[in-house]
């Protein structure tokens, strides 16, 4: 569904990324790990479109679209829930989950159920300016607003940030509940290792803007991947 | 401070004895909160809030998100004025809420916010160059020169901190999570009497984690009060200090973590089944 | 072939376009006529146009560079006391000529400029006293823009009604900043003042654009010129082209020219320039006239002292003598002003104005007005012995030297 | 440019040193040429063009006082001018009041304006002036005790970002309205003109000029080093820092305030002394000194050289009013603001960091320094940006 | 009454006297009992010789004649068709249809003699041809006329008209005419010469009831040798309507300042959606209200041209026309140049003075440096009387304007999809197009919106301002005061804004001047911001930080 097929990213005259590779299938989960400052958040944005790429290419259902505009991929059904929440701060909770209708047909702008029972802390703050809640609340808001979409590939990156531990466990439980309706395709970008291990089909290791290790789900049990990532 | 009293699962809003205690204690305390309440357009973020914080102490504050943690941070850091409530500062001498934010850090109050910020458009040194405890005043600062212990002061930042190689980059050019160690870092070179830490490993590997812990327990060895606010169970188990769970703006549970997350009410809002 | 390079120095961007931009136009015309009639002594002219953009430090620079730079043998502009005031260093210092083409408040007279526009008296007073008179006017309204002209003009003003016996209670004097919009209040203050009983008329000394909204909320709030009549100084042809007049009929303007006066040499004036500028539309004003007289004033100059040399030339101009617009003739005088005749005109649904009263005679301007405390001493008179543009005649002094 | 990193930091650099020959060269070169070639000489550099160079220099001396609360501190005051023209006014009062007895009414105390207006003696404000130290004093303290008024409560109160800039705006024309009455004593919208002399030196001989020239290229040098070395110290650092995150800056223990009205007081004061520079030079000083859209221009030529690097204002200042002279005569004329116009949008589109900013990032991308992005010398952080606007990677568009 | 509302409505007094005349001219005879047909040809004489004076006593002269043709000749030598012939000393009366007329005959002229001359008027002889006409619409069949007429003959308070003025009074029916009737007849007694005191301050109690300015003006007039018990009565009605002035003067200042309340929201409401809610310090904003002015020039120069009749309906066709056409210009500018400078809100500030520089320069070639002459449609000129309150139509209509845009501003952005997400784009370009959104196409629409609103604002401006260059100019300061003063950002706060800056600046006015009251109100503003540092409609709370 997803390839990312031997990109470079520059910023300005710094390299984050050397000649990455990943894929995503539907119904699986693809774990990106890896130390701070190693390339996960470029990663994405290169995925999503934030960031150009300098060389190499990105497939999307066959299609190159490693020039296509970031809001022509979120059309496409790329969704993303960035690191640091970007909610919008002036939009009401309810508008923010309302800007996700952008790429659904006029019959489909309804906000699913699933995000508020996920999510039920949303329903009670509807009419709240999203700027005005709290680290964790705006973390869920990130993620209510990207489920609005019905992407076909849901981007996460580090979607557990500051989400107190029940939630996490929620956010969990609809990873596989997503996974387990076998359409979509999940890429999640996450320093807990615990949560990335129960749910990931394929994982990658990144270092130095480089992938240095991946493999299946299974795989991670190895203690030698706890290790790369602990150094 | 005497624990037992507030080891009760369940501690009203307003407990008479908390308050009774909290009374005693206000020569004591270090940080001393009473009654806070802060509202916004209606909702109460905090809702008569009371701690104390004796010198030398660490303290773990968790709570479901929206419980009032940050919110906590800003009124003890001056940046939102409580509607009610006392907040004193080193032994009651000090009211808190009549000072404004920059009083209040040179009184020796650190924070590091929830949201890494940092200096974006100064170098990673700088930003500690400009953390760094010493002269706050404009004029004087025109003719500063950075003397050697400071130099090395910094020097040994940077080794806790691994940015070394990062030196000389503009801070808005770092990751999220080495923008938190660089806050971290600032908060070292503010050398505050109190810490206020929101978050400090979101976004962290566990094997960072673990080391930040290690660094605040040193930190609190050396004599500073810290308080940190965390969801990551790991890290304040590693912590191995006072927790304290706040739900909808007041204390739900205090106790060592063990007592705490033994608590049915924490476990049902917070850490879940 | 040798030319002769005529600066011009009048504003054509900022605020001042609006009222500059025709002047440069007829300056450039008339160096055309001129040329088409074989030039200056043999010469060809060739206009060297700057725009000094209504920004009056520019006007200084500019000033310098026509003549340090572009060696004119004369510039004709400005339009603003302000801007004169600003180039007239640089005409004294570098010795060149300034023809300044617009009604101002007096109190100069200066070697190196003549002044082609109306003093107070030539345009001020005789308005006054043709509102006393025919109209029986009691009460006044000084209404002007809070700058120097009007200061100036409303000072000599006041001193001269105060002279014929109105009461200072019958006087109301009110300043506006420049380019005032919002005019319901003033407008609203003035019917009051005007519904004493006494017959009331309002001299304004408005500037620019913001006139156009002064008579728009007079329209609106239905001042008719049978009620009470406006007089204003600095409202022509050009200004009433961007009103809707049909309410402001009869309103009153007072000037040394306009475009309806009937005579042959204004009629071929403007046929000749509406050629010239290929609209056949296009109006004509007073300060296009002083313009014009200015220009033939200065040709007539130098061939008199067969040189463009300003030493020469700047004598020469005392005592020319070329027809004005209005059938008659105007004359330099030694104070550097020009003698003009005064019309007062009532505004015509048309945008134009019929000339109710005209002046019978010529009047010599008064460049230091009798009605004020200072200037009442001092003469100005340009010829030898003299050579004095603030002569005391009390002390016997020339003030300035 | 030396980067911050060098302890201590480098006071001037390479482009500040270039900067500094260009500007004292200036100094000697052009009164030598205008003093010792002949009038028709291909070197020769006439009187008239001394003093228009003066007035640039003068203007660039404004632009970096711009520049230094601008570009480092983020304020962006859209009422420098008013310090200018207060500076200036302060100097036209010196010399108006040495005109004496030679003004046209003979009065031997008031100034020709007061005379017909019919003042019977001179207004307090006006007493000390014909003093040159006082006059000289009021250069830098009129302008300095407004900035410290305005700025005390403004900073106090927290006004930031637009709303800083607006009510500097509305400060400046509230002046303009102010100085534009005849009653307020400084001769209303006509201004003070017609100066004699200076210090006892007629104020039109050619020697004045160029001593004037000179004094503007000295004043500018030194309001250089003096800005450079400001915005070099531990305070700079601070000032940009302020720019950066000013709430950050107050939980580090900094009083924001403080730093801002110091770094207001000094822009302002070298505002004022460029003010006092110009008026002998152009001969005039007007309210219109005053007027917001004046004080938008100085923006504009700081944004033209490039905010936040000194030496990009002074070469905007110089540069734009350079253009401005230029289109305004001749064949261009009728289209003067056409050009003036484009070539304000075309150096946002294709200079966006202003001339010297552009050629730094242009320097520093040809020769890859340690660091990724230039430090120090400046860079965006705008009033109210809708998106913080930071080192944000553009989107792939 | 001086300036009773439903006259100056008319706009010109010529127009009143003409319909005046129009519908009476088979009642004079009845008006002034008098012989068959006097000879006219003495005063006619005297309307050839070009003097005022002359022509004046020459309608003095016409009008008590009692002639049959007196009407018509008074009504055209009021409308500028009255010609004389200074070879023949024949006087001629022009018709509608071209035609001459003899003036004192009535019988068609087959061919005008040469060089035929207007008779012409100035001041004074429109006001005795108003106070002529006034005496004979007295009697005029419709009460309105008589009404205006009732007021002209206040207004001139002549006593000739006396005569004239008690035997319309015997035959008046309509109560509302015939106490205006009264009222006019008291305004003249009170200044004649000759009435018994009792008459006099009966009168001056009349005259006292009204309370009007108009009415202070007549009891100003009392005779300065009046008996002392006249004078206090005439006193006692003064302060008595002076008092009640001052009341009312107060709504009449809060009206001028919601009217200039009005026109600064419309001048500024553009300017709160292209900086307030994008963020662009758009310098560029008072040219796209002077686009909309001219485009309003544009529209009623081809109505003049192509239908004359449309012309009162040119404003309400200039709306969308000036709306879809700054509002091109406005997406033209945002993709040429904007585009490229989001997140650099600074370097908007240069590229827009460019662009305004450009755009003026642009008009100024191609209309001229001048003032174009915008007319008024009759719906929007005069005024009408609400208690003491005169209000404008023109300001009216302005108001109801302002209003009904900022509501229509308002809804677009609260309540629609594209509002929505022009608010969302601004807030975070970046991820808003990770949501989907397709930033380039609402940037445009955003601030092609803001320069269309700036565009019909042009259009209620050129109404009350000149149509020159500079238009945008004298805009941009108030534009960015309001919208600042009143909280970026906030739709709210811009009317608000707008409304008490208005009121504030009409307040001060009265006692402070002009000149002061703007300095005072500049002065407040810049202490106000000290306490509401972020405006009057501050956001607060820690969205603003994020
Ligand atoms: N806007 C930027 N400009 C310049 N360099 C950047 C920028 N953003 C990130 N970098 C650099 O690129 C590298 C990769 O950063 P990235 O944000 O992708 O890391 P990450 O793996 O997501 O780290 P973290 O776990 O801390 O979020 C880092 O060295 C960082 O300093
Ligand atoms: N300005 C405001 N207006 C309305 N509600 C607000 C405002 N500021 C904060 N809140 C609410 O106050 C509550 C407390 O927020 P706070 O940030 O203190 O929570 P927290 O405990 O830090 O949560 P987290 O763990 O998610 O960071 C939240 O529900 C938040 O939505
Ligand atoms: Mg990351
Ligand atoms: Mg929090």
């Amino acid at each position: 569904m997803l390839e990312v097929q031997d990109i470079d990213l520059f910023y300005g005259a710094a390299q984050a990324l050397r000649g990455v590779s990943l894929k995503a299938e539907p119904g699986k989960v693809t774990c990106v790990l890896g130390r701070n400052g190693v390339g996960k958040t470029s990663l994405m944005r290169a995925i999503v479109g934030q960031q150009p790429v300098a060389r190499g290419a990105i497939r999307f259902e066959g299609d190159d679209i490693t020039a296509v505009k970031p809001a022509d991929r979120a059309r496409r059904g790329i969704a993303f829930v960035p690191q640091g929440r970007e909610i919008f701060p002036l939009l009401t909770v309810a508008e923010n989950l309302q800007t996700g209708f952008a790429p659904l047909k006029r019959p489909e702008r309804f906000i699913p159920d699933d995000v508020f029972s996920l999510f039920p802390v949303l329903d009670s703050m509807l009419r709240r300016r999203g700027g005005d809640l709290s680290g964790g609340q705006q973390q869920q808001l990130a993620i209510g607003r990207a489920l609005v979409m019905r992407p076909k590939v849901l981007v996460l990156d580090e979607p557990t940030e500051g989400i107190q531990p029940s939630i996490i466990k929620d956010i969990g439980n609809a990873i596989r509940y997503l996974r387990s309706k076998g359409d979509m395709a999940i890429v999640l970008v996450e320093q807990y290792f615990d949560f990335a291990k129960e749910l990931a089909d394929h994982f990658i290791v990144m270092e130095r803007g480089a992938v240095v290790m991946s493999g299946d789900g299974a795989a991670l049990e190895d203690p030698d991947v706890r290790n790369r990532i602990a150094v | 401070m005497s624990a037992a009293d507030t080891l009760e699962p369940d501690v009203p809003e307003t407990n008479d004895p908390v308050l009774a205690i909290a009374k005693k204690d206000l020569t004591e305390a270090l940080l001393y909160l009473d009654g806070v309440t802060v509202t916004f357009d209606g909702f109460r973020a905090l809702n008569a809030l009371s701690f104390t914080v004796d010198p030398g102490e660490m303290r773990a504050i968790i709570g479901p998100n929206g419980a009032g943690k940050t919110t906590m941070m800003d009124v003890i850091t001056g940046k939102t004025r409580p509607d009610k409530g006392d907040v004193f500062f080193a032994g009651g001498t000090t009211d808190l809420t009549k000072l404004d934010e920059t009083q209040i850090a040179t009184l020796g109050i650190g924070r590091k916010f929830q949201k890494p910020t940092v200096f974006e458009m100064h170098t990673v040194i700088d930003n500690l160059r400009l953390a760094l405890k010493g002269q706050r005043g404009a004029l004087a600062n025109i003719f500063k020169r950075e003397t050697a212990a400071e130099r090395e002061k910094i020097d040994e930042i940077f080794q806790t901190i691994k940015l070394n190689e990062h030196r000389d980059r503009l801070g808005g050019a770092l990751s999220h999570g080495q923008k938190q160690w660089l806050e971290i870092g600032m908060l070292l070179a503010q050398d505050p009497k109190l810490l206020l830490v929101d978050e400090p490993v979101a976004g962290m590997t566990d094997a960072e984690t673990a080391q930040t812990a290690e660094l605040l327990r040193e930190i609190n060895a050396n004599g500073h009060s810290v308080v940190v606010v965390e969801h990551d169970m790991t890290f304040v188990r590693d912590l191995g200090v006072r927790v304290m769970c706040l739900h909808e703006g007041s204390v739900l549970a205090e106790g060592t973590l063990d007592q705490v997350s033994a608590n049915e009410r924490v476990i049902e809002v917070y850490l879940g089944r | 072939q040798e030319t002769i390079k005529v600066g011009v120095l009048h504003s054509l961007s900022g605020t001042m376009a609006i009222s500059e931009t025709t002047l440069k136009d007829t300056v450039l015309f008339m160096i055309d006529q001129q040329n088409a009639a074989g030039g200056v002594l043999g010469k060809k002219l060739t206009p060297v146009v700057v725009d000094p953009a209504s920004n009056w430090p520019l006007f200084a620079e500019k000033a310098r560079e026509l003549l340090a730079k572009e060696k004119v043998a004369v510039v004709f502009g400005c339009w603003t006391s302000v801007s004169r005031k600003s180039v007239l260093p640089v005409f004294k210092e570098l010795n060149g000529i300034l023809f300044y083409p617009v009604q101002y408040e007096g109190e100069e007279s200066e070697r190196n400029v003549f002044y082609t526009g109306a003093a107070p008296n030539q345009q001020a007073i005789p308005a006054v006293d043709y509102l006393a008179e025919n109209e029986g006017v009691k009460r006044w309204v000084l209404a002007g823009t809070d700058y120097v002209y009007p200061r100036t003009t409303n000072k000599i003003l006041e001193a001269y009604l105060k002279s014929k016996g109105v009461a200072a209670e019958d006087i109301m004097i009110n300043y506006t900043p420049f380019g005032h919009s919002d005019w319901q209040t003033i407008v609203a203050d003035i019917k009051k003042f005007g519904s004493a009983g006494k017959k009331t008329a309002v001299v304004s000394t408005i500037n620019g654009d913001a006139n156009v909204p002064f008579y728009k909320e007079l329209g609106n709030q239905g001042i008719k010129a049978t009620d009470i009549p406006v007089v204003a100084f600095s409202v022509g042809e050009e200004e009433l082209a961007g009103i809707d007049t049909k309410p402001l009929v009869g309103h009153l303007a007072a000037w040394n020219y306009f475009q309806s006066v009937d005579v042959p040499e204004n009629a071929d004036f403007i046929k000749k320039w509406r050629g010239y500028i290929k609209n056949d539309k296009r109006v004509t004003n007073d300060p296009m006239e002083a313009t014009v007289i200015g220009f033939n004033m200065w040709v007539k100059a130098v061939e008199k002292a067969g040189t463009t040399d300003p030493d020469a030339v700047i004598p020469a101009l005392i005592g020319v003598s070329v027809p004005n617009l209005s059938g008659g003739f105007s004359t330099m005088m030694p104070n550097h002003h020009i003698t003009k005749p005064v019309l007062i005109g009532e505004i015509k649904d048309d945008g134009q104005f019929d000339i109710v009263e005209q002046t019978p005679g010529l009047i010599v301007a008064e460049e230091w007005s009798p009605y004020l405390e200072g200037s009442k001493d001092l003469i100005a008179d340009w010829r030898a012995p003299m050579n004095c543009g603030n002569f005391n005649v009390k002390t016997g002094k020339c003030g300035a030297q | 440019m030396s980067t911050a990193t060098t302890t201590p930091p480098a006071l001037l650099g390479k482009s500040g040193l270039v900067f500094l020959a260009v500007v004292l060269g200036a100094a000697v070169l052009v009164p030598l040429l205008n003093l010792l070639t002949a009038p028709d000489s291909a070197l020769h550099v006439p009187t008239y063009v001394v003093s228009l160079l003066g007035k640039y220099l003068t203007y660039a001396l404004l632009a970096l006082s711009v520049d230094l609360i601008w570009g480092y501190v983020g304020i962006l005051s859209l009422g420098q001018g008013a310090f200018f023209a207060l500076g200036g006014y302060a100097m036209g009062m010196y010399l108006m009041r040495q005109i004496g007895p030679r003004g046209v009414y003979g009065d031997p105390v008031l100034p020709d304006f007061m005379v017909f207006l019919n003042w019977k003696e001179l207004p307090w404000f006006w007493y000390g002036f014909d003093m040159f130290p006082f006059a000289a004093l009021m250069v830098v303290l009129a302008p300095g005790i407004l900035a410290l008024v305005f700025g005390w409560f403004a900073f106090r109160s927290r006004v930031t970002g637009v709303y800083l800039s607006i009510i500097t705006q509305a400060m400046t024309f509230a002046l303009l309205l102010a100085f534009f009455r005849n009653d307020m004593g400084f001769g209303g919208n006509n201004g003070l003109t017609d100066f004699k002399d200076i210090l006892g030196f007629n104020i039109q001989a050619d020697g004045t000029r160029l001593t004037l020239f000179v004094l503007s290229a000295v004043a500018l040098a030194l309001g250089y080093v003096l800005c450079r070395f400001l915005v070099r110290s531990h305070f700079g650092k601070v000032l940009i820092a302020i720019r950066d995150a000013e709430t950050r800056v107050r939980f580090t223990g900094y009083r924001a305030e403080n730093y801002k009205v110091v770094a207001f007081v000094v822009s302002a004061m070298l505002a004022g002394v460029a003010g006092a520079l110009y008026v002998p030079q152009v001969g005039i000083i007007n309210p219109s000194e005053f007027s917001p859209a004046n004080s938008i221009e100085i923006i504009v030529w700081v944004a033209v050289g490039g905010r936040g690097t000194l030496i990009g204002a002074a070469l905007g200042a110089v540069l734009v009013n350079y253009a401005k002279t230029y289109f305004t005569s001749g064949m261009l004329a009728p289209y003067w603001l056409f050009m003036l116009g484009g070539l304000f949008v075309a150096v946002t589109l294709f200079l966006p960091k202003g001339i010297v900013g552009t050629f730094y990032d242009w320097r520093s991308r040809r020769s890859p320094a340690p660091a990724d992005l230039e430090p120090a010398d400046l860079a965006p952080a705008d009033l109210a940006p809708p998106d913080k606007a930071l080192p944000e990677p553009k989107p792939a568009e | 009454m001086i300036f009773p509302g439903l006259l100056s409505r008319l706009g010109c007094v010529l127009l009143l006297a003409l319909g005046l005349l129009a519908g009476t001219l088979m009642l004079p005879r009845a008006a002034f009992a008098q012989g068959a047909a006097p000879d006219i040809s003495a005063p006619l004489a005297q309307f050839t010789t070009d003097k005022y004076d002359d022509t004046e006593t020459a309608l003095n002269a016409l009008a008590v004649s009692g002639s049959p043709a007196a009407a018509g000749i008074v009504a055209a030598l009021a409308d500028g068709r009255l010609f004389y012939s200074p070879a023949t000393k024949q006087v001629l009366i022009r018709t509608a249809a071209g035609g001459y007329v003899d003036a004192a005959g009535g019988q068609p002229v087959a061919e005008a003699p040469p060089g035929l001359k207007a008779v012409r008027v100035n001041n004074r002889i429109r006001r005795a041809v108003e106070a002529a006409s006034g005496a004979l619409a007295l009697v005029s069949p419709d009460p309105a006329k008589r009404l205006e007429a009732a007021g002209a003959v206040m207004r001139a308070r002549d006593e000739a008209a006396l005569p004239a003025l008690d035997a319309a009074l015997a035959k008046e029916a309509d109560a509302k005419v015939k106490s205006a009737l009264t009222l006019a007849r008291a305004s003249i007694l009170i200044g004649k010469a000759g009435v018994s005191d009792a008459d006099r301050i009966a009168a001056i109690e009349t005259v006292g009831e009204e309370g009007n300015q108009d009415a202070l003006a007549v009891l100003r007039s009392v005779p300065a040798d009046a008996a002392p018990a006249v004078k206090a009565a005439a006193n006692a009605a003064i302060d008595g309507i002076e008092y009640n002035l001052a009341i009312w003067s107060v709504g009449q200042n809060v009206w001028y300042g919601v009217s200039l309340g009005s026109v600064l929201l419309l001048a500024a409401i553009g300017l709160a959606i292209t900086f307030g809610v994008m963020g662009v310090i758009n310098m560029a904003h008072g040219e796209m209200v002077m686009l909309g002015a001219y485009t309003t020039f544009v529209v009623q120069e081809l109505i003049r041209t192509y239908n004359p009749a449309l012309f009162d309906a040119s404003l309400l066709i200039a709306i969308p026309i000036a709306f879809v056409f700054t509002g091109l210009i406005g997406i033209l500018i945002e993709r040429t140049v904007i585009r490229f400078l989001y997140g650099r809100a600074l370097e908007t500030l240069l590229a827009t003075w460019g662009i305004s520089l450009i755009l003026q320069q642009a008009i100024r070639t191609m209309f001229g440096p001048t003032n174009r002459e915008v007319g008024a449609p009759s719906w929007m000129s005069g005024a009408f009387e609400l208690g003491q309150l005169s209000i404008t139509y023109g300001r009216l209509w302005i108001i109801i304007f302002a209003m009904l845009v900022f509501v229509a501003l308002l809804a677009t952005l609260r309540l629609t999809r594209i509002g929505l997400e022009m608010r969302a784009v601004t807030q975070n370009r970046r991820m808003a197009a990770s949501m989907g959104i397709r930033t380039n196409w609402v940037d445009a629409m955003t601030f092609g919106l803001g320069s269309g609103i700036a565009g019909i604002a042009g259009v209620a401006l050129s109404q009350i301002d000149n149509v020159s260059p500079n238009l945008g100019q004298s805009y941009i300061i108030d534009s960015f005061l309001v919208v600042v003063f009143g909280g970026v950002g906030n739709l709210w706060g811009t009317l608000v804004g707008a409304m008490s800056l208005g009121i504030a600046n009409k307040m001060l006015e009265p006692y402070a001047g002009a000149v002061l009251g703007k300095i005072a109100l500049l002065v407040i503003v810049i202490l106000f911001i000290q306490k509401r540092p972020r405006g009057l409609f501050a956001l607060k709370g820690r969205a603003i930080e994020t």
